[in-house]
């Protein structure tokens, strides 16, 4: 069980608590062509290494935030708030 | 319109066992009426307490302010009081945007007592709940295992905790296995 | 005979226990295993695939033949457990198994003699069977026999009523092992006043100084040092003390799964058997030990042969004798230590023999000094002896082999230590060629290894290094006593794979002994191309026992890098997994069984739905009330009438289990407008609509009705199931795609009780319980919503319908709920109405073509396929799953869409979930036209009825399709989903 | 050597020193025909097929680790084809077809063993969801029954169907010609099979780049034993596909998620038929060794670490306590986890991408198993042929443009 910080609640807390929620900063596209809106509705990075993702507290202060963590190692690297920009401290393709 | 009318009130605990032990003891909360507060934190003050801090509770009186969110609070007053709460408080906050919504009839109150209380919790609780890490005045929403519940620590070994009135019954009953499950520690 | 061979003078009390139906005595503290070998027992069980006759071999968690079943009564019979780890208790009863019809005479023992027919993956290479399965031999004749053949334990049958606790903890330190490593660790982590967790697998704590005879700490015994240190620990209010308690699983960010054997070992019964340890640790300190390693020769499986320090073992802890004539034969010191304490306490020692060229040091000379017959550079022949050792055959270098006479065998290949933790928390071991070990490398997790776990063996350094460990995980400055340790004699050597065979070498060499892996096995395994030990592993099975290779992976490894000339570390391990001891079941699961498996959720008025006979059925996580059967009414009986009564009259529903949200703030409604398909902006306070709620794909995810209650207020409703969804979703393109409106969202769904009244005399009943606002046609039309009181409680009041009459749905707060039912019951009486449940509420809602999300829905249905296009803001330029609905295969022709079904025969109600063909005899293969989404015995039509997805059943409309069935197709007739008063004059009254 | 009991004897009699390697384990050419990318399962099939029935014999199998130590390796081997849509059925009862001479083609025991399949179900919900596939399967010639508690319980007399339970089975589809494989047999036949037909297969040698021409077409894979020129890849790497289509630029409809198994210590047999409940998310079957193979859910997040949570495995054994009261106090031997590869509807991707001579065949995610001969075949048939066959067409990348999903999870996700 992961443990995750929450930026809202700026605590350590235990997965169970939280809902995953897919891949961060996918940006809603407006008036897509089909390729772009199938891009944006099931293309996914899925990276083997440092992943950007959404959590919910949900069973916590029920908020949306951002997470970066290695795929590899589950090891969580940043958490950050929705709505912030993606930190550039860390590489975009993290170790493995 | 006559009073043969006049609905009376039939809560979830009636007539379910509350487990008890000689270092555990789960009663009902008194009787209370509950809102959730949402919109800027400074509404609390309307209500009593002071804003209350992340993931902190604070007290005025009888009545309670739970953080639950960065724009969430959970007021706590006695029942009686109900009616009074909302009018005032919308009176108050007219013109502040806000979301003010009566939830006394959605969730009930425990108090969890005794040197078992924690470990008790525990059972279903992933939360570090030493007194270091959940000292006394916190409070938070969390999970027990397949119900979600509010956590408010009022003492070393006294919890308050609310849950949502048809998980009340798995959540006792859980308490009741914990109870025993504790045997010799 | 009893306790023939007990050291004279044990003091611990006696006990009696049962053993294959024969009554012995043993000690307390003893376990099983010591219990056994004390009355001269060794044959305890018989080896997995031939059955050979076993014994013990170790003294510990790692025991892999010395398995049997403890019997407790109905349901609690437990298979595969080890001699070793058990603990006697007056009253014990257990069974060896794989054994029939006796553990002496077993007539599996065939699969012996035929053993070289069952050679490694034997059973790939034959019983292919012809072509057409089914009839193979495999599947209809030898899987069979190979089924029962296989499978060590004995067959569970009944529930299990015993209880298993499981809780949460969390510490500063958790120490793996209490063991001098981890005992020193404790003392020095507990004196730091941080929370401190040591935990040891067996009942007692101590580990290696359990049996320490000759060591002394600070002066003092071993066993001295060892009480008071314990007792130290003890006085510690901040040092928690589990014993009986395994460390098996060590998950991501320090979170560790611990086993407490909390009754097996009791006599009395106990509320709890076991309970599991979830631990979040901030440090872990692992002294989780060393194992010894048997040695790799012909016949080294019979009864009697066992390791040298598990000899030990039972001779100091457990004063047993296991042998009275011993032989060892040994690659490392510390069999010698064995040796001259076996020596001290009478045993005779006919030989010690060393695969080593010279053995020398420190245990060797006093050995040589006490007159035990060394033989060095010793090769080994093999055993002799049925059901017991007998002989070994033991050779110097290339001599004659001398079949030396014994009734015991102590063998050491030297040890390995017990990285199984280190390497679950995902740390890296790592090969000391020097050493022949796999040790610890750089710590990936907040851990620390000490002890022999580490490869570290001399008493004084093992208890420096846990120190260490413990003051470090503590964050405290590193110790200042040092522990002054004598008597324990450096130690060393090792040996890996076979043991060289002496002349006349002949019978299996066992690697594995619980799987029956031979050394020629892996062999062969190599041999066909298997050059991964992880196809060694999974072709021979070798390590896939209960035991999971403990005492064997390192011989198999190195046998297999010898056969493939590659070094050990470039062959490499197979993973360590957890558990490292096998764990119950019943553990992981807990207290979540029976009510308590899920939350089970009751509405307000359950118990007079229950009072009032009702059926009920689990809809998500709810209860609801099916049907109100009378006396003698069947379902199809109760919901005829309830149908019936409810369309003439009234009748009165629960629909408190509906979700509801809350939606509150300035911009509500441009936010509902974004998360319906609806227009929202300009529905008036007071009044409803209908909302249908996509998902980005497009496809149908919720609907309910939307009542405005001010310009900033609405109450939404949900289904039953997609309350929670549904708020997540909404809070997920609040807070993510919205984040600039203020609007806020709560879950009032058990804030309310819903009492729904439909039917003509829905007003009648409803309006004397009604105050503050007026219920008449007029003045609150279909579609509207008032707030005011009812039996004098504040309430909300909705004119809506599911089943197509007048209706209202009553919101109460919930511990009203059940009283303002019996108050509208009492009214309803009066008007003949009825009490209805779910299934009559979906009869009429069917009648009127209302669809219901899961049911008419499965996640690939757009509104259009529905027929409610109409919900559809045209002029909305927005809106979740918009985008979708114009994809190519959204909008491309022979879309399936909601269409009504009759069937010729109005008697014969159709199956929900039949298929719809074009013909009425569909070749195999033929592409189906649809599927029946609902179908029902219409009381208002007389007849049956049906709602379909159906390829361009709009465009169908009195076609006639088929619907197959076993017993042949039934014709039916695509018709209009909507069956009954299409033009809703039933709700305008 | 052909293995036959005869062949078992002779080599028994001769202390089975004549047993040859089932593969080679060659070096690397410089170029293939064909390079099929990942020896799990699917990818040895791939290539058995490609060289027997495609006579393409210059094709290498390149392997990372060691060949089916992927999930083909780490499953629990149910295999079944009642599948709801007409799409599905008609490639799971493809593969089903073939499980059943399988052995014999291969001339392996996979002791692919059809004790028949049952899925149960718990409420009204359930049993709209599991008779439709019942229609939907005899439609398309697929055996399945319906049984009642009752019927259920005399087919797996472990199952427990009493009424006061928190989940009480309500009924049963029933598929007989279900059942099980054994998971590295199927791995080794194709290996042994597809390495007789001449094909390399190529262990310990990870694809870290995949190359390309001028004009975007593909010309041979960068390898951790170099590079290897081939104008044709077939990518089937199952939990790792993403990370390989990523070396050609081509973003796919994935996430890899942890799934995890476990196995408790053997027992004589108790269970002869395998349960499953989506329900209570557990399913449950006894190897011939006689552990019981059970599955467990995936973590929900992305990961590619083999290891999954502890709660995960909490919950599943959960379940099947309450499904198989009699096995609570078995004990759990030893619990892994793999890598599945999700798509959005559930179902597999086997089709051309947008970059020439790159074929891809995965999103199998927790079901591919019980696919591998039907996918080895037509995939064989789509990389020889460039063009995929009707079985195979629907499952293409496109459909994620178009929105005609095979949405499998949808059916049974829903709960109203
Ligand atoms: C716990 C678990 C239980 C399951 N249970 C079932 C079940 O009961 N029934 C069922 O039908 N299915 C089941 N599945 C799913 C099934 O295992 C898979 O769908 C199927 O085995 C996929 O086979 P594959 O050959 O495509 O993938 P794999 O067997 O994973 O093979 C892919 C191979 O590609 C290799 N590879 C990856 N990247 C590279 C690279 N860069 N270079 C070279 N090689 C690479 C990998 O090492 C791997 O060997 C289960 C899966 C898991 C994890
Ligand atoms: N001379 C040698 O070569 C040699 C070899 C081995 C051991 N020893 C002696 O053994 C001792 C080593 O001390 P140590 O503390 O490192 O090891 P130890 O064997 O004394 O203690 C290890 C303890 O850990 C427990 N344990 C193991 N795995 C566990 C798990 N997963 N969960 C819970 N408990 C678990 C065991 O029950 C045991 O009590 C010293 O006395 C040393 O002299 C010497
Ligand atoms: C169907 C099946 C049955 C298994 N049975 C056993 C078993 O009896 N004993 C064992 O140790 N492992 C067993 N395993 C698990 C393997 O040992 C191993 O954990 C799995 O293949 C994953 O590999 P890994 O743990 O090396 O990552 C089994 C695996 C499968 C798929
Ligand atoms: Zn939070």
């Amino acid at each position: 069980m992961l443990l995750i910080h929450c930026p809202y609640c700026e605590m350590e807390r235990p997965e169970i608590e939280f809902r995953y929620a897919g891949e961060a900063h996918l940006a809603r596209p407006d008036n897509p062509d089909d390729a772009t809106w199938a891009e944006f509705l099931y293309l996914r990075t899925n990276p083997r290494g440092m992943h950007a993702e959404r959590w919910r507290h949900i069973h916590g202060c029920g908020r949306y935030f951002n997470c970066l963590r290695d795929t590899v190692s589950d090891r969580i690297a940043e958490t950050y708030k929705a709505g912030e920009a993606r930190p550039t401290t860390l590489s975009g393709k993290g170790a493995a | 319109m006559s009073d043969r009318m006049l609905a009376s009130r039939r809560g979830v605990l009636d007539g379910l066992f509350l487990p008890k032990g000689e270092e555990f003891s789960l009663t009902p909360a008194p009787d209370a009426a509950r809102f959730t507060l949402r919109g800027s934190p400074q509404a609390a003050r309307a209500f009593g307490p002071a804003p209350p801090q992340v993931l902190r509770a604070t007290s005025k009186g009888e009545r309670l302010a739970l953080w639950l969110g960065p724009d969430e609070i959970l007021l706590i007053a006695p029942g009686e009081d109900a009616g009074a709460v909302q009018t005032e408080l919308e009176h108050k906050l007219a013109g502040e945007p806000h979301a003010l919504v009566d939830v006394s009839h959605r969730q009930i109150g425990l108090v969890l007592e005794g040197r078992l209380a924690a470990r008790c919790l525990s059972a279903g609780c992933p939360l570090d709940l030493r007194l270091s890490a959940f000292p006394v005045g916190m409070a938070t929403r969390t999970i027990f295992l397949k119900a979600e519940i509010v956590l408010f620590r009022q003492e070393d070994q006294r919890f308050h905790v609310e849950v949502w009135r048809s998980f009340a019954p798995y959540l006792i009953g859980h308490l009741g296995e914990a109870l025993i499950g504790a045997t010799g520690l | 005979m009893s306790e023939a061979f007990r050291l004279p003078g044990a003091d611990g009390c006696p006990i009696r226990f049962v053993f294959d139906g024969m009554p012995y005595q043993g000690r307390e503290g003893d376990t099983l295993a010591s219990a056994l070998l004390a009355n001269g027992v060794h044959l305890v069980g018989r080896s997995y695939k031939y059955h050979r006759p076993r014994g013990i071999l170790t003294a510990g968690a790692e025991e892999p033949n010395a398995l049997v079943a403890m019997m407790r009564g109905p349901g609690r019979m437990t298979p595969n457990l080890r001699a070793t780890q058990i603990e006697i208790f007056d009253g014990l009863e257990v069974r060896s198994q794989n054994a029939w019809p006796s553990l002496a005479l077993d007539a599996g023992a065939i699969n012996d003699i035929a053993g070289k027919f069952f050679s490694a993956g034997f059973y790939y290479k034959t019983f292919m069977g012809p072509k057409v399965a089914g009839s193979g031999l495999w599947t209809r004749v030898f899987e069979p026999i190979v089924r029962q053949a296989a499978g060590l334990g004995a067959r569970t049958s009944e529930p299990d009523p015993d209880r298993y606790a499981q809780f949460h903890e969390h510490c500063d330190v958790l120490i793996c092992g209490g063991g001098p490593a981890g005992i020193a660790a404790a003392l020095a982590a507990g004196a730091s006043g941080k929370d401190v967790v040591l935990c040891d697998e067996q009942a007692a704590f101590g580990g290696g100084l359990l049996h320490e005879t000759r060591a002394t700490i600070d002066g003092k015994p071993t066993r001295q040092w060892l009480a008071e240190a314990l007792a130290a620990l003890r006085a510690m209010p901040n040092v928690r003390l589990m014993p009986r308690t395994q460390a098996f699983g060590y998950y991501a960010q320090n979170f560790i799964a611990l086993s407490e054997r909390v009754a097996d070992h009791l006599a009395t019964d106990h509320p709890v058997r076991e309970r599991l340890w979830q631990v979040r640790a901030k440090e872990v300190v692992i002294a989780t030990g060393a194992i010894e390693r048997p040695l790799v020769f012909s016949g080294n499986d019979r009864p009697g042969v066992m390791l040298a320090e598990a000899a030990r073992i039972y001779l100091n802890r457990y004063g047993v004798k296991v042998g009275t004539r011993v032989v060892l034969v040994t690659a490392h010191d510390s069999a010698y230590r064995a040796a001259l304490d076996l020596k001290a306490a009478g045993v005779t020692i006919a030989a010690i023999a060393d695969l080593r060229s010279d053995p020398a040091g420190e245990l060797v000379e006093a050995a040589r000094a006490a007159g035990l017959p060394l033989i060095a550079d010793a090769r080994v022949a093999g055993t002799k002896g049925r059901l017991r050792v007998s002989k070994v055959g033991i050779a110097a270098g290339v001599g004659a082999t001398r079949w030396i006479g014994c009734d015991c065998l102590l063998m050491s290949g030297g040890w390995t230590p017990s990285v199984h933790l280190y390497s679950q928390s995902r740390g890296k071991v790592v090969w000391h060629e020097d050493r022949q070990m796999f040790l610890p490398g750089a710590s990936v997790q907040a851990e620390r290894s000490a002890g022999a776990c580490k490869g570290t063996f001399a008493l004084a350094t093992v208890l420096a290094e846990g120190q260490q460990a413990g003051a470090a995980a503590a964050g405290t400055s590193s110790p200042s006593i040092t522990y002054v340790v004598a008597g324990d004699p450096p130690q060393s050597g090792g040996h890996l794979g076979r043991v060289k065979a002496a002349d006349g070498a002949s019978g299996k060499a066992f690697v594995d002994f619980q799987n029956d892996v031979k050394a020629d096995d892996i062999d062969l395994a190599v041999q066909e191309g298997m050059r991964s030990i992880e196809h060694v592993k999974r072709y021979t099975t070798t390590g896939m026992a209960t035991d999971q290779g403990k005492t064997s992976n390192l011989n198999a490894l190195a046998i297999a890098a010898e056969k493939l000339g590659k070094s050990v570390p470039e062959v490499g391990l197979t993973t360590f997994r957890q558990p490292y001891t096998p764990v119950s079941f019943g553990a992981f699961a807990g207290a979540n069984r029976g009510e308590l498996f899920d939350p089970l959720r009751r509405t307000p008025t359950h118990a007079w739905a229950e009072e009032s006979g009702a059926v009920f059925e689990d809809f998500g996580l709810w209860k609801r009330a099916r049907y109100f059967p009378r006396a003698g009414e069947d379902m199809h009986a109760a919901v005829h009438r309830e149908c019936t009564q409810a369309r003439k009259s009234a009748g009165v529903f629960d629909a408190s289990t509906l979700g509801k949200i809350e939606v509150v703030g300035p911009d509500s409604a441009a936010f509902l407008e974004m998360l319906y398909t609806n227009p929202w902006a300009k529905l008036e306070p007071g009044r409803c609509r209908y909302g249908l709620m996509l998902n980005e794909a497009g496809f149908v995810m919720d609907d309910g009705v939307i009542a405005r209650l001010a310009a900033d207020r609405f109450h939404v409703t949900t289904t039953t199931g997609g309350a929670p969804r549904v708020l997540h979703h909404m809070e997920d393109y609040l807070q993510t795609e919205f984040p600039d409106l203020r609007v806020w969202l709560t879950s009032t769904t058990e804030q309310w009780a819903v009492i729904a009244v439909q039917g003509p005399k829905a007003r009648e009943i409803v309006a004397p319980l009604v105050e503050g606002f007026d219920i008449a046609h007029e003045a609150m039309p279909h579609m509207s919503i008032r707030e005011g009181r009812v039996c004098g409680i504040p309430a909300r009041v909705m004119r809506v319908s599911f089943t197509g009459e007048l209706g209202y749905e009553i919101n109460v707060p919930a511990d009203f709920g059940r009283s303002v039912w019996e108050a509208v019951w009492a009214e309803g009486r009066k008007h003949d109405a009825v009490a209805y449940g779910t299934e009559a509420m979906h009869v009429m809602r069917a009648e009127k073509g209302h669809i219901i999300v899961g049911q008419e829905t499965d996640g690939t249905v757009t509104p259009d396929d529905l027929c409610l296009g109409w919900a559809i803001g045209k002029a909305k330029k927005d809106f979740i799953g918009k985008r979708s609905l114009v994809r190519p295969d959204m909008v491309a022709p022979g879309r399936k869409q909601l269409v009504g079904l009759l069937t010729v025969n109005p008697e014969t109600v159709l199956e929900e979930g039949a298929q719809i063909t074009a013909t009425a005899t569909p070749k195999v293969g033929e592409a189906a036209q649809g599927h029946v989404t609902s179908a029902y015995d219409s009381p208002a039509l007389g007849r049956s009825i049906a709602l379909a997805l159906v390829a361009d059943g709009r465009k169908r409309k009195g076609q006639t399709l088929h619907v197959p069935m076993p017993g042949g197709a039934i014709a039916v007739t695509v018709v209009d989903p909507v069956f009954f008063d299409p033009k809703g004059d039933r709700l305008n009254v | 050597m052909r293995f036959s009991a005869f062949s078992v004897i002779e080599q028994g009699l001769k202390g089975n020193r004549g047993w040859p390697e089932q593969w080679r384990s060659p070096e690397p050419r410089a170029s293939y025909d064909a390079v099929i990318v990942g020896a799990g399962g699917h990818g040895l099939a791939t290539a058995y097929y490609l060289a027997k029935e495609h006579s393409m014999r210059n094709i290498a199998v390149v392997e990372k680790g060691w060949l089916g130590g992927g999930n083909t390796g780490r499953n629990t081997t149910v295999v079944r084809s009642n599948y709801l849509w007409e799409e599905s059925e008609a490639i799971y009862e493809h593969a089903m077809k073939l499980w059943e001479g399988l052995s014999h083609e291969l001339n392996y025991n996979v002791m692919y063993s059809p004790r028949g399949v049952m899925m149960l179900a718990h409420n009204i919900h359930d049993e709209q969801v599991l008779k439709r596939h019942v229609h939907a399967n005899r439609l398309a010639g697929i055996d399945s029954e319906w049984l009642t508690p009752e019927q259920a319980k005399a087919f797996c007399p472990l199952l427990n169907i009493e009424k006061n339970v928190r989940y009480p089975v309500t009924g049963a589809t029933l598929q007989r010609r279900g059942g099980t494989a054994r998971h590295d047999a199927v791995a080794w036949g194709y290996a042994r099979g597809a390495d007789r037909l001449g094909v390399d297969i190529i262990q310990n040698c990870e694809v870290t780049g995949i190359r390309r021409d001028a004009s975007g077409a593909v010309s041979g894979v960068e390898t951790a034993k170099g590079f290897i020129a081939t104008r044709r890849i077939g990518v089937v790497a199952a939990g790792n596909t993403s990370v390989l289509m990523g070396m050609a630029d081509v973003r796919m409809p994935l996430e890899s998620y942890p799934l995890q198994a476990l196995v408790s210590e053997p027992v004589k047999p108790i269970m002869s038929c395998v349960a499953m409940s989506n329900t209570v998310h557990a399913y449950m079957s006894q190897s011939d060794k006689g552990e019981l193979v059970i599955g467990a859910g995936t973590d929900v997040y992305t990961s590619y670490s083999q290891t999954g949570a502890l709660h995960i495995a909490n919950h599943t054994l959960e379940a099947i306590c309450e499904l198989f009261p009699a096995v609570r106090r078995l004990r759990m031997l030893r619990n892994w986890g793999g890598i599945v590869d999700v798509t959005p509807d559930r179902s597999p991707i086997i089709g051309k991408t947008p970059v020439p001579g790159l074929f891809v065949n995965c999103g199998w995610g927790t079901g591919g198993f019980k696919a591998t001969p039907g996918s080895g075949h037509v995939f064989a048939h789509l990389v020889a042929k460039g063009e995929p066959e009707a079985i195979a067409a629907p499952f293409s990348l496109d459909r994620f443009r178009t929105g005609r999903l095979i949405d499998e999870a949808a059916a049974a996700a829903v709960a109203h």
